[in-house]
Formats: C-alpha cells, structure tokens, sequence
C-alpha cells in the first residue's frame, strides 16, 4: 500500500523532560544507593510504558500466529503486525511496505543484504569499500562474503579527528566498487556522516549504498527516499523499542531480484518436492513465525518518537552533548575522540589518563551512573587510535543537564581513586 | 456467519459462471494463494481491447470460487482499460460482505490473477 | 557449566485445568459473542501471567545491553539472559549450556545447521535425507543448501496412513547419506516419530540427525542426550514462550568445528581490518544484540511447563485428544488424516465432505472457535493425499472437554450451511 | 567502591609482580577477552612438572591486570597439575573482591590464558 495514502501521525505535543522520565519506569530504581544515571543509550534505550504496554496488551487480547489464520484472532494479529510495518514505514518514509522487512537485529539485517544480494552480485574483481568506523557488524559479515565470493574488502580511513578520509574514499571509489557500507553514525565516535552525499557518490561508480542506521535512526530523522539508500539497516532495541526485531529497509526492484536468505513457512509461493517459488516481499525474506510482539512494539516506540518530532530528539541531545562536552573539558587528563559536538550525536567516548575504561566505569557504577567501556564492538576505530578501550557516555531523550553534572562528579572519583 | 455466507455467496459457489476453459484464449494465467494453496486460472478471449468471452476454473473455498464466479460476470463486455481500474473496492462492493484481513486475499486472488495475466505479475490489489 | 550443578526445578504441583486458565488472560475474551475457544496451538499457544509478566518486570527493572557493559544494569542483564539459557538447557536436558543456541524460530534453527554445517560439509554426490511429512521450514533451507553446495535432497514417502515408510527410508539411507532431517512430530497428521530410533539409523550411516522438534518439545519431554540427536530446533510461540524467539540445540564437537553463520558484534573474539577469530560457544552463533527479553520470558514458560511436568502435559493432551477422534467421528463425512490417537500429538487435521476448510474454519469462528485451515507450511503431505488443505484443531494444556464439544457442534452448523 | 578497589588489588595493579618476558619460556600463551579487548601472556618456565619462574605481561584493566600479577605469585613452584585444578574459586579467594559476571571475566582471564598455554584453549573457567 502507498506509504502517502496513511493518515498523518498524531499531533506533536512538547512533553517536558520530567514529562518524558515519567513514562520510563527503570528510571526510578536505585543502584548502589543512588538514582540511576542511565547513559548508555548507544548500546540500548529504555522502554516507556507505551511500549512495554502494547506487547503487554497484544499477549493479553490479541495474540495467535499471523497471516494463515481465518480466525479472529489469528486476523487481529496479521493485522496489527501489518499495521505496525506500516507505521514502521511511515517513520522512515519508505515507499512501500514491501521495502520494509523484519529481522532480529541491524546485525540480522546485513547479513540479510550481504548473503542475499552478496552472493548472487559479487565475484572475483569486485570490491566492497566499507569503513574503518564501522561496528563490527557491518564489517564481518562482508569479510565473510568476500571470503566466499572472492570479492576484495576495502576499508576508507578515517583522519585523526576522526572523520572519513574524502580523499581517500574518492580514490577508493571506483567502477570496481560493487557495495559501499558505511554508517551514518559511529557508535564512538560520535561522528554523523553526510549519508546522502556518500550515497550519490557509490551511485556515481554504479556502486549500491548500504546504510547502517543503528545509531542514526533512534537520534534523527531517517528519509530513506530523500538519501536514495538503497538498504538501510536498524535496531529496535535502540531507539525505545523491544529486544528481538530490527529491520531492513530495501529498494523494492533490489529486494525483487534478491534470492531469499533463509527459507521456511511464509516466505514460500508453494513448495513442491522438486523445488520452491518464493512469495512477495516483503515476505520473502520473513521465513517462519515472526516477532509479531515485538514488531508492535517497535511501532509504539516509533509512535512515542514522532509525538515528540524527531527535530527535538536530536536538538535536546545535541544541548546535553553540548554541555557534556564542555564539563567534561574541564577534567584534567580527559581526552573525548572524534570531533566536535556540532558534528556529533549525543554520544561521547573518551579515555581519561591511563584508567583503564573498565575501571572508570566500574567506578561511575558505584555511584549509579552507567557508562559503557571497551571497544564497543569498533576494534578498528581504537586500533587507528592504538587504545584498547574507551568509556562512552550517551545520551536519550530522558537524559538531563543535572545526569551530567553527576557523571562529572564521578569521573572526578575515579581519578581520586586511581591518582598515583 | 449469515453475512458471510449470504444467499448470493452460496449461489455462485454452487453454481459457477463461466466456469471451465476456454478455446485459445488470448490471456490465461494461473496462480495460487501463497498463504492457503487455493487455485484460480482466468482465461479471457479480446476483440481488440474488449473482453468478448471469459472462464475461469480453480480450487479453493467459497469465497474465493464466488468472487471469481462473479468477477467473470462483471467483466464482460468491459475493456482492458476498464478492468485495469478495478482494485479491491470493486470486488468488496460486488461480494457485498464484510471482509477481514486473511480472508481479503481469498476475495481477491480472482482480480490478481486475471491482473497478472493482462499485465504480468503485479501487486497483490491493496 | 555442567547442567547437573543446578539445583532441580521446583517441586511439582498439579494445578487442575481451572486453575491453568486462570493464567491465561486471553482465555477470558469473547469472539463474535462467544467464549474464545483456541484450538490453534499448533500454530502458536498463548502465554500465561507469569511469562508476560516476566517480560514486563525485565523492561521496567533490569534492561540493557548484555554482556559487554560493567554497571549494574548491563550484569543483572546478563545475569539474567545468561539464567534463561541454562533454564532451557535444564528443560531439553542439554550437556551444557555452550550448546544451546538462541535464534528466531525453528525455521532460523534449520538454515543455522543448513548453512553452516551444510556449506562446509555438503557437495556433490552427497545427500540430504528428509521425509514427505515435514513443514517447510525443514525443507526449503534443504533445498537451498542443496542447490548451493550441489547436493542432492531425497526424501522418505509417507504411508497413508500418515507414518514414516520404514522400508523406503531404510533403502534412501545409504553412505551417501550426510544428514537426516526430520519432524519429530507432524504438525498436520500428528504422527510422533519414533526420534531415538531414527537418530541411531542416521548415526549407523554416518550421517548426522537433524531433530524438528517444533511440536515436540511443547508438548513431550526433550531429553536431547538420551536421543543422541546431533541438532535439534524449536520456537518459543509455540510452547508458552513469546514471539521473537527460538532456539537450535546442537552438540559441542559440531558446533565448534562449523563456520559461523551470521556475522557481527558477540560473535568475534577479535576483529582486525584482515580478517576476524571467532568467539566461544555459544555466542559464535549470537551475532548482535540477542532477543534477551524473550530469552527471560521463554525461560518462564519452560519453568510452568516444568512445573506441570510434560508427562502431565502429554497425558492431558492425549485424554482430549482420544475425546475429539471418537467425538469427530461422529459427524457424517468427517475424514482425519493421519494415525490413531494413540500413536499421535494433541492435534487433529481433518476435511469435512467437500466443504472447502477455509469456509470451515470460517463458520467455526463464528461461534468462537478457533482453528487453522490451509496447507500448514506443509504442502507435500496434502500433495501426497490429493488435498489442497485441511482444517486443523490442535490443544494444549488449557483445552478442555467441553471444548471439543463446542468444536463438534460448530462443525455440525458448517455442515448445516453447506448441506446442498 | 571500596570494596571493588581495595588497596591489595591497587597495589598489584601499581606495582605488578613478575611482570615483562623471559627468556626461553617453556610455555606462551597470550589472548584477548572478546568482550572487552584485555589482553594478557603468560610465561612458564618448568623443571618437570614444577614452576620454576613465571612472568606475564598485558594490557587491562586493575582487575585483571592486578589478578595476573597475583596469580604469577600463586603459581611460583606449584605443580602443573595443582595449577590445572584451579578455578574460579581459587581465583576469587585470591583476589577477595566482589565480582559480577561480567567483571568476573576480567578476573578469569589470566587464569584462563595460563590453562589455555598448559593444555591447548580450553572453556572459560566457570
Ligand atoms: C513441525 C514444524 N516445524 C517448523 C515450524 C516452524 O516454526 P516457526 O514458524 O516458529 O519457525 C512449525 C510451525 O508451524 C512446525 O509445526
Ligand atoms: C553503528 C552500529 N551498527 C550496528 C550495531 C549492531 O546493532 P545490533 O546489536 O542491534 O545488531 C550497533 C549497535 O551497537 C551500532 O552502534
């Protein structure tokens, strides 16, 4: 169905951030004494009641397996999953929803591309560029296709400041480039990438852009037709929604001539004995039982996204970042990676003297604040930097200036501690 | 239960029109429903851009062998353009029962098939 | 860690039917004016209070991103999902947890083995053994791995009595045999195959055994050593669990020499721009963030499955399910596939004189009654008896007498209508 | 706080015993932990079965840097077999911290890379 045809999301409301923290009930609980100072949302969000509520609702009222059932049930169920693969859709201006397919995880969703498309377009001579700021997921899965197709994998630098290397990429971007995979947003290193404009230039070489869009979609608005991406791959785990689904975003002519990745019930037209034809997309790459509770879910939370305008989710993140960044200057020893904050997303890894991140966060820990530490699954990222592990603080929409101050304090303790 | 199966559901199931094959049809397609296996083949035989005589035959349940019965009957005498506008609609307002989500996709098979015959393989009518 | 440390499941106690719906909220709803009866449970169960509440308590009180973060959150996470899984190793009596791999679904579990073990173990003049009675989802990844690796995919003919032919498979298992892939339980003619005995003849030929236990494990116990099975799949749906989620057993020796499938973040021990080693079991098979809510709340559903006890469980099944053959039997024209209630699951498919069993199901959810009616992602067995589908009613451990009778007397209304 | 970085554990972290390389080891094994990067190598050198000098060398965090340095002393002039009945236990005994799971990995890695270097890579000590 035309995504345009919908009706419109409900009317944007400006809910204060008391009004927000309100709906997120983790946020309440004590640990180790203190309040919680959740801060790190790169690795996953919360969930508001919203959420938690309507798979609550859906295994109370609605629930029976979708699409071959003629019962009630079974019909409020495909309904609500179809439903919520169009609200899905809306969210990221997808054309359809048949370029809006369900899978696990952003993980789940390139390796769907890489398997699928990978193997039926790449061979020996051609070459995948991704970068050195990708999360280990959109890297593996291409060292492992290359490794089965005989394809070449390319890496873009990134410069010291940690943004791509657009000499570099241009030199590397050539008529043997059949896929760029690059992120439009680093987990570490904060850096926003201009997705578009890296999208136009794999299309000037022929080349398909494939967009991982686990940090972006949750902090900013994602128009996969104004970026002509043509995958786009996200979590729903990270942006408000549950554990257990994600998804792709493909170009419908692309996903058509796709074989399917995993075969099953539902992805099948008719099995025969002697071989299969598969169904319609979006389906065709949705085998077996899906994650109907949690595509729900994931609906509520791009619902709770758009109610408060996805403009204000990356401006409040962007005034907290902006403030963190200062603060966090002020701490002798305390080196952030990656640029500036008005080039970044709400997110800041960073080292602080030779503490080893994991002891810098064990100690935040201690007064409620939790940070990640390690190498957040980035080796390259920290190799270029030659550090084995960063702390990283981010930011959502329920965090405050007050969560920041704490997180400061913190870090001050650490050094106490370790000042020798 | 009684708006589903009406009188005129039953009848056309009963009693098909225009069911069988025809002698060299211009268009013939086939398909199945991917989710339950029914069965549908439109045949349709054109004079220039009009549908001068039509059959159908195929497997299924009531409401997928009805619609079809009477989808043959809506388009004679119709062009090709014509039946290029019809979409899900038309089959609803010519079954004239109330229609869930599943069960859609039984109502509708006849249209696709015959839309997928006239145009090559399109989107299931939404 | 040895499963035979932990301490034992809870005591057993006997709650009456009464009391097992009492925790099924579900239950409580009405369709077109009557009392929902869901006889759909082969396709996918309900879930009681305490698996949905599980869920619920883990969102409002313990998220974040498993395993690699330091503060409190992230290890009671951990804690929490690692928990899960021994819980679901305990239930299907697994030698340790390192064999017990968290995907989808089933259908995800069979293109695991079929991908991973099948690429690096099939090719030419090498066969695949399945049988005639399985879902599609132990077929079609069969026919994919097949057609990659060049192998060849036989498979063992039903009698019509709806059993295995014992005579044919014993000619179709050969040396050339290098996996014998079957249901341990149809979900169409309810025929429970005899699994150890099929394992040691897949085992006397070399090849190994691939065990569907889609509709076994929810409904019988699962003792994965004493069946000497080498995989073994099935979907939380579909036993009380949430959706989203699904597990694939498979001994260590295998497990540890098979390449990975997906790749991404948890699956690597280390990633360098040239190339990436893999992580120890189980989480080389865990790419991306996991489905961790759903791993607490399948985990929920094995300890009320346990706690009822499966022998319970098959009993209960087995008394409504020799009700319903002598009660359908009754109706004029009414023919059930497959063997004896005796010799079968909790699940009855059947054809009603010429009445198409979507107008079945239909009708019979005009009075509240729940069935399935189509090809149940298992078209061969409906091509080998010349049917294009059938209507299926299936129970579990909340259906009841009077149930059956409700499905009985609706029947007789289908055929009131269609009587012409 | 206090608990995690008592002074003991700061003090080995500090000053870590028997930390750089021999010569001629008669056993080398270093690894990383997956989830968090630390890594560790563990030298032995043996008169038969005996250790008779030990050194590791690594990057990481206090915990496991503090855990490898202590082991080294735990180890001087135990016997490879006693080492191979070590486990987690003995490990959190040795460091008397409190540990959760995902620390306990840092805790276990040297122990684990120690057995890994005696007896090829085995499980994780749990
Ligand atoms: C025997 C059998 N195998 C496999 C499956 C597929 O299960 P899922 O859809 O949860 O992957 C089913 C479910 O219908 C089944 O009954
Ligand atoms: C940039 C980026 N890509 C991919 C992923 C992987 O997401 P998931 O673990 O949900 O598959 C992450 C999550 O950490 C990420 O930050």
């Amino acid at each position: 169905m035309a995504i345009s045809t919908l009706p419109e999301p409900p009317v944007k409301t400006m809910p204060s951030v008391a009004e927000i923290r309100a709906d997120f009930p983790i946020l309440d609980i004590e640990v180790h004494g203190h309040p919680l100072v959740y801060l790190d949302n790169t690795a996953s969000s919360q969930k508001p009641i919203q959420v938690i509520e309507a798979m609550n609702r859906y295994y109370r009222e609605q629930h029976a397996n979708v699409h071959r059932g003629i019962h009630y049930l079974s019909e409020t169920a495909t309904s609500a999953y179809e439903d919520a693969r169009r609200r899905i859709a809306r969210f990221i201006h997808a054309g359809s929803t048949k370029e809006v397919i369900f899978t696990r995880n952003t993980t789940e969703s390139l390796n769907l591309v890489a398997y699928s498309w990978g193997r039926a377009n790449l061979g020996p001579g051609d070459e995948v560029l991704i970068t050195e700021m990708e999360h280990h997921s959109n890297i593996v899965p291409w060292q492992i296709i290359c490794e089965i197709t005989g394809a070449t994998l390319r890496y873009v630098p990134i410069t010291d400041r940690g943004e791509l290397d657009y000499e570099a990429l241009d030199a590397l971007l050539t008529e043997r480039t059949k896929v760029f995979a690059f992120t439009a947003m680093s987990n570490v290193l904060g850096t926003i990438n201009p997705v578009e404009e890296l999208v136009a230039k794999a299309h000037a070489v022929g080349a398909i852009a494939v967009v991982d869009a686990a940090q972006s979609a949750p902090h900013m608005t994602t128009d996969v037709q104004a970026l002509d991406a043509d995958f786009l791959a996200f979590s729903s785990h990270k942006m408000l929604g549950p554990t257990g689904i994600g998804v792709l975003y493909g170009k419908r002519d692309l996903l058509e001539a796709m074989p399917p990745f995993m075969g099953g019930g539902d992805m099948i037209r008719e099995v025969k004995m002697s071989g299969s034809r598969w169904n319609d997309l979006p389906y065709k790459f949705e085998a077996g039982t899906p994650a109907i509770a949690e595509a729900i879910g994931l609906a509520a939370a791009v619902d709770y996204l758009s109610n408060l305008g996805m403009d204000w989710v990356l401006q409040h993140e962007r005034e907290l970042t902006e403030y963190a960044w200062e603060r966090l200057h002020e701490i002798e020893g305390l080196r952030i990676l990656g640029p500036g904050p008005e080039r970044r997303g709400g997110l800041l890894a960073f080292v602080l003297g030779d503490i080893h991140p994991h002891d810098v966060a064990a100690i935040l820990d201690m007064e409620g604040v939790a940070v990640r530490a390690g190498h957040h699954c980035a080796q390259p990222i920290h190799d270029h930097f030659c550090i084995p592990a960063t702390s990283r603080a981010s930011f959502y929409i329920y965090n405050t200036r007050e969560e920041v101050d704490k997180l400061v304090n913190a870090l001050y303790k650490a050094k106490a501690v370790f000042a020798f | 239960m009684d708006d589903l199966y009406r009188a005129n559901i039953l009848d056309h199931y009963r009693h098909p029109r225009n069911k069988g094959h025809l002698e060299n049809p211009d268009i013939h397609y086939h398909d199945v429903n991917p989710f339950c296996g029914d069965e549908i083949t439109m045949e349709l035989k054109l004079d220039g851009d009009r549908v001068v005589d039509v059959a159908f035959d195929g497997k299924g349940c009531a409401i997928s062998q009805a619609s079809a019965s009477m989808l043959t009957e809506e388009i004679l005498g119709k062009t090709l353009d014509e039946i290029r506008h019809m979409g899900k609609e038309d089959i609803l307002e010519m079954l004239g029962i109330p229609i869930g989500p599943v069960r859609l996709k039984c109502a509708l098979l006849p249209l696709k098939v015959l839309k997928a015959g006239a145009w090559g393989l399109e989107d299931w009518p939404e």
